[in-house]
């Protein structure tokens, strides 16, 4: 099968997906649309040949952060559409500011790809390899990743943990949630 | 056969992708007002920006590049995990996760 | 040297003297005019090099503080601190009794004598922005009417060109071979290309014309006189625009002769219409001080043209009419700030009559609008003569527009006094009471300046003469013989 | 030697005394100090001209240097030659008489002291004019007097109109002193040296082209113009009237307005070099002399006539110049000097007597009442209409003698002047002293005589006036005697001994020609104001050309709209568009730029997230196009 009808169809899948994900409004059809896009970009890695990262964004991405996202929104009880919609000038200048950085992006990598030597290798994306590479040359980044999660965690058990012992915080959120209602 | 992939198909053709991707998370992050679709759409642009490195790794068949993905991919799951708990915090405070609303930045 | 740091010193004592601020400061003002007379009295007459140099290392071994007198220096500073008491001691007595106005106008007389006396360009520089700080001070927080729009346009335009004349000072340097300095002399010798000296002479010259007012650079003079107080605008029209004037002379001709062809018709032609444009505009100004702000951009503008003729007369007469004017000028703002006091407003049309009810003031306040007519035997007259003839002959129709403001002059100054003093009483005058002991000495000794300084003007051309002339040798060196 | 000083420190030593501790002292002193110091003056003054006459050289005397700069020297000098001399003796004279008239005249004013302090401080500056010894001294005294003119105008200070006339008699002085300056400014370019001796040396001249000659000619004149009231400088004098009196018989008649005659004498040597400078004086002195004495024909302010006379004869003087005739010039100068200033005395003395009023249609009928001052007046009016064998018959005879050489037609003219001067004169006075009284009941009551020290300086003036004519006869009468002044005067200004001479028969023909026309002068007169004893109409009466001459055809008003106002509409056009809104507006544009950025910078710092991403973005954008471009 030419590789060409695979990109091509992977990528119409990819876009259309991500474009789902902008336009829906209701939060949860974005989480899914979000989470095919995410199956489509690993098959991209599978059609580059680099299979971890495949895994990897299945793993991390589709599963770990959009099961989060998912849970937030469980959590929250924000499953409706209920969004305010932004004004057309609005609609304008996220138009225009994304198709000018399109433009301007594509200019840019365009002189890269010609600069690209083609000397494919089959290897480069194989687990081996990677994890040769991981534990030598990056294993200082490697450990340190290790921190930063354990930071993010702490960090997110410490924002997401509620304040109860401080009064003066309740305060404020009874008298915020009591704004809101009335 | 593997290697015929990157004969066949210009490495252009992910480029243009990607970008496309990215512009379209940049637009969702511009365009919508609810907190979690912004970070989606970070996550978004993220992938693009992966999917581009992961081309580049292998049309040049350099492992290093896809060592950065790997990287980017812990940052942003720790970002995810970190920005979620603000939007947590956010709507508790103010019951919404309208990002209009986050207009305190100003001095 | 002393007639730098006493000043400044006796300011910073007297901001913190309290009750006493204000005679530490006349003790430092009048200290410092002794000093001057000590210099004068030490000084060579008919020679036109700089004398009692004084110099020290100051930041690097580039910039030095260096001070030294010559002719036109000497005579700066005979009217910096000759004036500088006057004013002070015509601020005294006033309802405002904080220490610190007094301590500001004896800094800033320290500061002016700074700039006359510098022979290093970034000393130079330095005090000129020193001058700067005290006026800022002395308009904003004393001021009438919309005072912090004016004070801050007024120093932030005043900025722009001191900047301009800083950069054009380290170019030059930079043109130095390694081991250059700031000295006067140094600057001197600098060569530079015609195109060279323009740009640089362009920057220096900013500083100076904002200073003078050259139209139509002139715009902040009219509100900042108007809107300063009365000590505030004698220390801006009496003193500080002639730092101007006296850096056109010192800092400006000379450092780039190579341009001087080129800025000559410029600034001779920017003075006489500032003549002209100010003398019109003077004509029907009700507001007395506006009025005579205008009248100042009018005779400064015929002296800075006179110092454009680059002639002896036009120089001798700059030098002598910029001393002339000072006291001119702060003679007319104290008779102005009397009647406001007095009379509660300084409108033209609303007061009048007021010989009748003080006549020594009518006759003194007489005798200063006279002066500024430049009738003879009054001081305005020999300088004005020297400069109108130094312009007639640069160029005859210049000179008879400039010649024009004899008649304009005689119509506005003329037209205040009588406007104010003569005529029927009219407004809050039927109880003006005539001059008090103090102003009356400040009145009469500001009169008879005039008359001493018109009927015998040689003294300040025979002081200044030999310094002059070899100034304008220095430039005549490098451009060859003008015309 | 020193005397030279001493005749100008006296009176600047009565100005100081006078204006200083006047005062403290009781009136009749201050007045007699300030005499004293004018005698002193003219005692020595009297001596010095003795002795010029035995010896006719130049008495020269420098002082100090003035003003030295460059090329540029001017000394504080003095110098006296015979033509010096006899302006001291007019000047000084006069003045004495004057100031002595002028102590009983403003006893009761409470500026008395201040009064004389000017008087003083104005002889001072004739004397520095008249006696300096270069042209910037005589700028020094022109300003001087100027200014003196000014300060006297002006001095019931409280009314506002005479304030007006003041100015206005200063600055038109201004206009024409920035043509004496600019003619001196030339002067030094050429010669070098302001001085006299330098610079009006015949053998110099040559060198000198004739164009520039004529320039500096005709800017001296200009400067004559202004201060002796020619077209079109003139119409400050009669508002200049606005002065007490004894000031309008001493500058604006005697001494002041004759400093531009003055002037062209000093300076004749220049004028012999250019038949243009000579022709302009010639034309210039004609119309004012015409035109002043028409004006005058109309006029009902008894001072406002005088003024238009002297505005008339100073013409007349002008003429003489342009026509080369400088001692007759000089001399109709001394004779004007007495006569006008007798009457304006007289008229003072009138004035005085009914309490200020100046409106020849309110007196009358003055004859009996106040006979001294009639007498006098009479013989001044006499006098100056050129009535035969008075002193004005002479002087007016020989510049007409003068300019029939020069030009039939003109001479003409000049007759007919002299008729109209003859007209308005003898009108004034038949008006005042004849008929019956017009004023109120109050006036009537009040009339007398004035006292001894006015009449004895109008009787004083009054002989001189008869008599002054001996100065310079004609030799039509006697040889021995005659051409006393020209004999006196040529050394000084280098003139031929005698004077060239019609032959006697022409010259008896023109005092035929000159004495018909002033006898048909006053048979008009004698029809209209002694038989029908006309009285002047009312303002609005008036009509026709009458009107016109009456509002002195309208000079005044065409200065205003044509001058006047547009310097003050150049000036709120100026000042509101020009300065405020443009080069203020410009330099505040730059301000408010800066204040709008600002502005939109801080609604750009609105705080709000989504503005910030958007920002970046752009910055983004921005960065790697720029990039890109490069």
């Amino acid at each position: 099968m030419n590789p060409n009808y695979i990109f091509t169809l992977l990528a119409f899948i990819t876009i259309l997906c991500a474009l789902y994900v902008v336009i829906s409004k209701n939060p949860i059809h974005s989480v899914i649309a979000l989470i095919l896009t995410f199956f489509s970009i690993s098959a991209h890695y599978v059609l580059l040949n680099t299979q971890f990262l495949a895994i990897v964004n299945l793993i991390v991405y589709a599963g770990a952060i959009m099961v989060l996202f998912l849970f937030v929104l469980m959590f929250l009880n924000l499953n409706k559409e209920t969004e305010p919609v932004k004004s057309t000038s609005w609609l304008t200048a996220a138009a225009i500011a994304s198709g000018c950085l399109l433009v301007v992006l594509v200019a840019t990598l365009r002189e890269g790809s010609e600069l690209v030597m083609k000397s494919p290798n089959g290897h480069a994306g194989l687990v081996k390899t990677l994890g040769k590479l991981l534990f030598s040359k990056y294993l200082v980044p490697f450990e340190l990743s290790g921190i930063l999660f354990l930071a993010a965690m702490v960090g997110a058990v410490f924002l997401g943990k509620k304040k109860g012992d401080d009064d003066q915080d309740e305060l404020i959120i009874q008298d915020n949630a009591g704004g809101n209602n009335g | 056969m593997g290697n015929s992939i990157f004969d066949q198909l210009p490495i252009s053709q992910y480029i243009y992708l990607c970008c496309v991707l990215f512009a379209i998370g940049l637009f969702g992050v511009l365009y919508r007002r609810n907190a979690i679709v912004l970070l989606m759409c970070i996550e978004l642009m993220l992938n693009a920006v992966n999917l581009l490195f992961a081309a580049f790794s292998s049309y040049m068949g350099d492992s290093n590049g896809q060592v950065f993905v790997f990287f980017i991919m812990v940052v942003a799951a720790a970002e995810a995990a970190v920005g979620l708990a603000i939007l947590v915090m956010m709507y508790r405070n103010t019951r919404s996760t309208d990002v209009s609303l986050m207009d305190k930045l100003k001095g | 040297m002393e007639l730098i740091l006493i000043p400044i010193i006796a300011g910073f004592t007297a901001a913190f003297a309290g009750k006493w601020g204000r005679w530490v400061a006349l003790l430092g003002s009048v200290t410092a005019l002794a000093i001057t007379f000590g210099f004068l009295n030490k000084f060579q007459m008919g020679n036109g090099e700089f004398q009692m140099i004084w110099d020290r290392i100051w930041f690097s071994s580039a910039i030095h503080f260096k001070t030294g007198i010559d002719g036109i220096t000497m005579i700066m500073l005979l009217l910096t601190n000759v004036l500088g008491v006057l004013i002070l001691a015509s601020a005294i007595n006033k309802t405002n009794r904080n220490p610190v106005l007094f301590a500001l106008i004896v800094g800033m007389q320290g500061a002016l004598n700074g700039v006359f006396l510098a022979m290093d360009g970034i000393m130079f520089y330095i005090f000129w922005e020193l001058a700067l700080i005290p006026i800022y001070f002395i308009c904003a927080m004393w001021g009438e009417g919309n005072r912090f729009a004016t004070t801050l346009k007024f120093f932030i335009y005043t900025f722009i060109g001191s900047l301009a004349m800083l950069a054009s000072l380290i170019y030059l340097y930079n043109k130095m071979p390694a081991g250059g300095t700031f000295d006067y002399k140094a600057l001197l010798a600098v060569n530079l290309t015609e195109t060279e000296a323009i740009w640089v002479g362009a920057g220096i010259l900013l500083a100076f014309a904002v200073k003078i007012p050259l139209l139509p650079l002139h715009s902040w003079q009219p509100d900042t006189y108007t809107e300063a107080p009365t000590a505030g605008s004698m220390l801006l029209s009496a003193i500080m625009l002639k730092m101007g004037l006296y850096g056109l002379i010192r800092w400006f001709f000379p450092i780039v002769p190579e341009a001087v062809l080129f800025y000559i018709p410029l600034i001779i032609g920017a003075g006489i219409i500032g003549v002209l444009y100010g003398a019109i505009i003077a004509i029907r100004q009700t507001d007395m001080k506006r009025l005579v702000a205008f009248s100042s951009l009018s005779h400064v503008g015929l002296i800075a043209a006179g110092i454009a003729t680059l002639t002896m007369e036009g120089m001798q007469g700059a030098i002598l009419q910029m001393f002339s004017h000072g006291i001119n000028i702060f003679g007319l703002f104290f008779a102005i700030d009397i009647i406001q006091r007095r009379a509660g407003t300084r409108e033209l049309g609303s007061i009048g009559g007021i010989a009748k009810q003080a006549p020594r003031f009518a006759a003194l306040f007489l005798i200063v609008v006279l002066g500024a007519t430049a009738v003879p035997f009054t001081n305005g007259f020999p300088g004005e003569l020297l400069l109108l003839k130094s312009v007639f002959n640069y160029h005859t129709v210049w000179g008879i527009c400039a010649g024009l403001t004899i008649i304009f002059c005689a119509v506005y100054m003329l037209r205040m006094y009588q406007m104010s003093m003569l005529g029927k009483e009219k407004g809050d005058v039927y109880l003006f009471p005539d001059l008090a002991l103090r102003e009356l000495g400040l009145m009469g000794i500001t009169v008879a300046m005039v008359i001493g300084i018109g009927i015998y003007p040689q003294w300040i051309l025979d002081i200044c003469g030999p310094s002059v002339h070899k100034t304008i040798l220095t430039i005549q060196d490098t451009v060859g013989v003008l015309k | 030697m020193e005397n030279l000083l001493w005749i100008i420190l006296s009176p600047l030593a009565g100005f100081a005394i006078s204006g200083l501790a006047g005062k403290y002292l009781p009136k009749g002193t201050t007045g007699w100090i300030a005499s004293l110091a004018v005698l002193v003056s003219f005692v020595l003054s009297f001596s010095l001209f003795n002795g010029l006459l035995s010896n006719p050289a130049a008495i020269k005397k420098e002082y100090f240097t003035f003003i030295g700069s460059g090329n540029f020297h001017v000394n504080f000098a003095l110098s006296v030659d015979r033509l010096t001399a006899m302006m001291m003796l007019i000047v000084t004279g006069i003045g004495f008489l004057i100031h002595v008239y002028s102590i009983s005249y403003m006893h009761s004013d409470e500026g008395f002291y201040k009064f004389f302090a000017f008087l003083n401080l104005f002889i001072f500056n004739m004397l520095i004019l008249i006696m300096g010894s270069n042209f910037l001294m005589l700028f020094f005294g022109w300003e001087g007097v100027g200014l003196c003119s000014y300060l006297l105008i002006g001095f019931w200070y409280q009314n506002e109109a005479y304030g007006k006339a003041a100015r206005k008699a200063f600055v038109m002085n201004r206009i024409g002193d920035l043509g004496l300056l600019i003619g001196i400014f030339l002067i030094a370019w050429q010669f070098g040296s302001l001085d006299y001796d330098k610079v009006l040396d015949p053998a110099k001249l040559v060198a000198i082209a004739p164009g520039m000659i004529t320039a500096i000619c005709v800017l001296l004149f200009i400067g004559a113009m202004g201060k002796s009231a020619q077209i079109p400088l003139y119409t400050w004098l009669p508002d200049a009237m606005a002065g007490p009196t004894p000031v309008s018989a001493l500058i604006h008649a005697a001494t002041m307005v004759t400093a531009g005659i003055y002037l062209v004498v000093r300076t004749h040597v220049l004028f012999d070099m250019s038949v243009f400078a000579r022709e302009f004086v010639l034309i210039i002195g004609l119309c004012t002399s015409i035109l002043a004495a028409l004006i005058g024909l109309k006029q009902n302010d008894i001072k406002k006539v005088l003024a238009y006379s002297t505005v008339s004869q100073l013409g007349f003087m002008f003429i003489a110049l342009g026509s080369q005739a400088y001692v007759a010039a000089m001399f109709h100068l001394t004779t004007h000097a007495f006569f006008k200033a007798l009457l304006f005395l007289g008229s003072g003395s009138v004035i005085h007597a009914l309490d200020g009023e100046q409106d020849i249609r309110k007196m009358g009928g003055l004859r009996k009442a106040m006979p001294i001052t009639f007498w006098t007046f009479l013989l001044g009016t006499l006098a100056i209409c050129g009535f035969p064998y008075f002193s004005g018959f002479f002087s007016k005879d020989e510049i007409l003698a003068e300019v029939y050489k020069h030009n039939v037609v003109l001479w003409a003219l000049c007759v007919g002047s002299a008729g109209l001067t003859c007209i308005y004169m003898l009108r004034v006075l038949i008006v005042t002293f004849w008929g019956t009284f017009r004023g109120s009941e109050e006036q009537k009551h009040h009339l007398h005589e004035s006292p001894a020290l006015i009449t004895i300086p109008l009787v004083i003036l009054a002989v001189l006036s008869v008599f002054g004519g001996i100065l310079n006869l004609p030799p039509l009468l006697s040889d021995s005697i005659a051409h006393g002044m020209h004999h006196f005067l040529s050394p000084a200004l280098n003139l031929a001994e005698v004077p060239e001479e019609l032959s006697p028969l022409s010259q008896l023909n023109l005092v035929v020609v000159t004495v018909v026309v002033l006898a048909l002068a006053f048979w008009y007169v004698r029809h209209k104001y002694i038989a029908k004893q006309v009285v002047p109409e009312t303002d609005d009466a008036m009509s026709g050309m009458g009107k016109v001459m009456a509002n002195k055809f309208y000079v005044d008003e065409i200065f205003d709209a044509s001058l006047v106002e547009p310097i003050e509409k150049t000036s709120d056009f100026t000042y509101k568009w020009l300065d405020r809104k443009w080069i203020d507006g410009l330099v505040n544009s730059f301000g408010k730029i800066a204040n709008a950025m600002s502005n939109l910078y801080g609604k750009m710092q609105n705080g709000n997230l989504e503005y910030y991403l958007l920002y970046m973005v752009a910055g983004i954008i921005l960065i790697v196009g720029y990039n890109l471009m490069k």
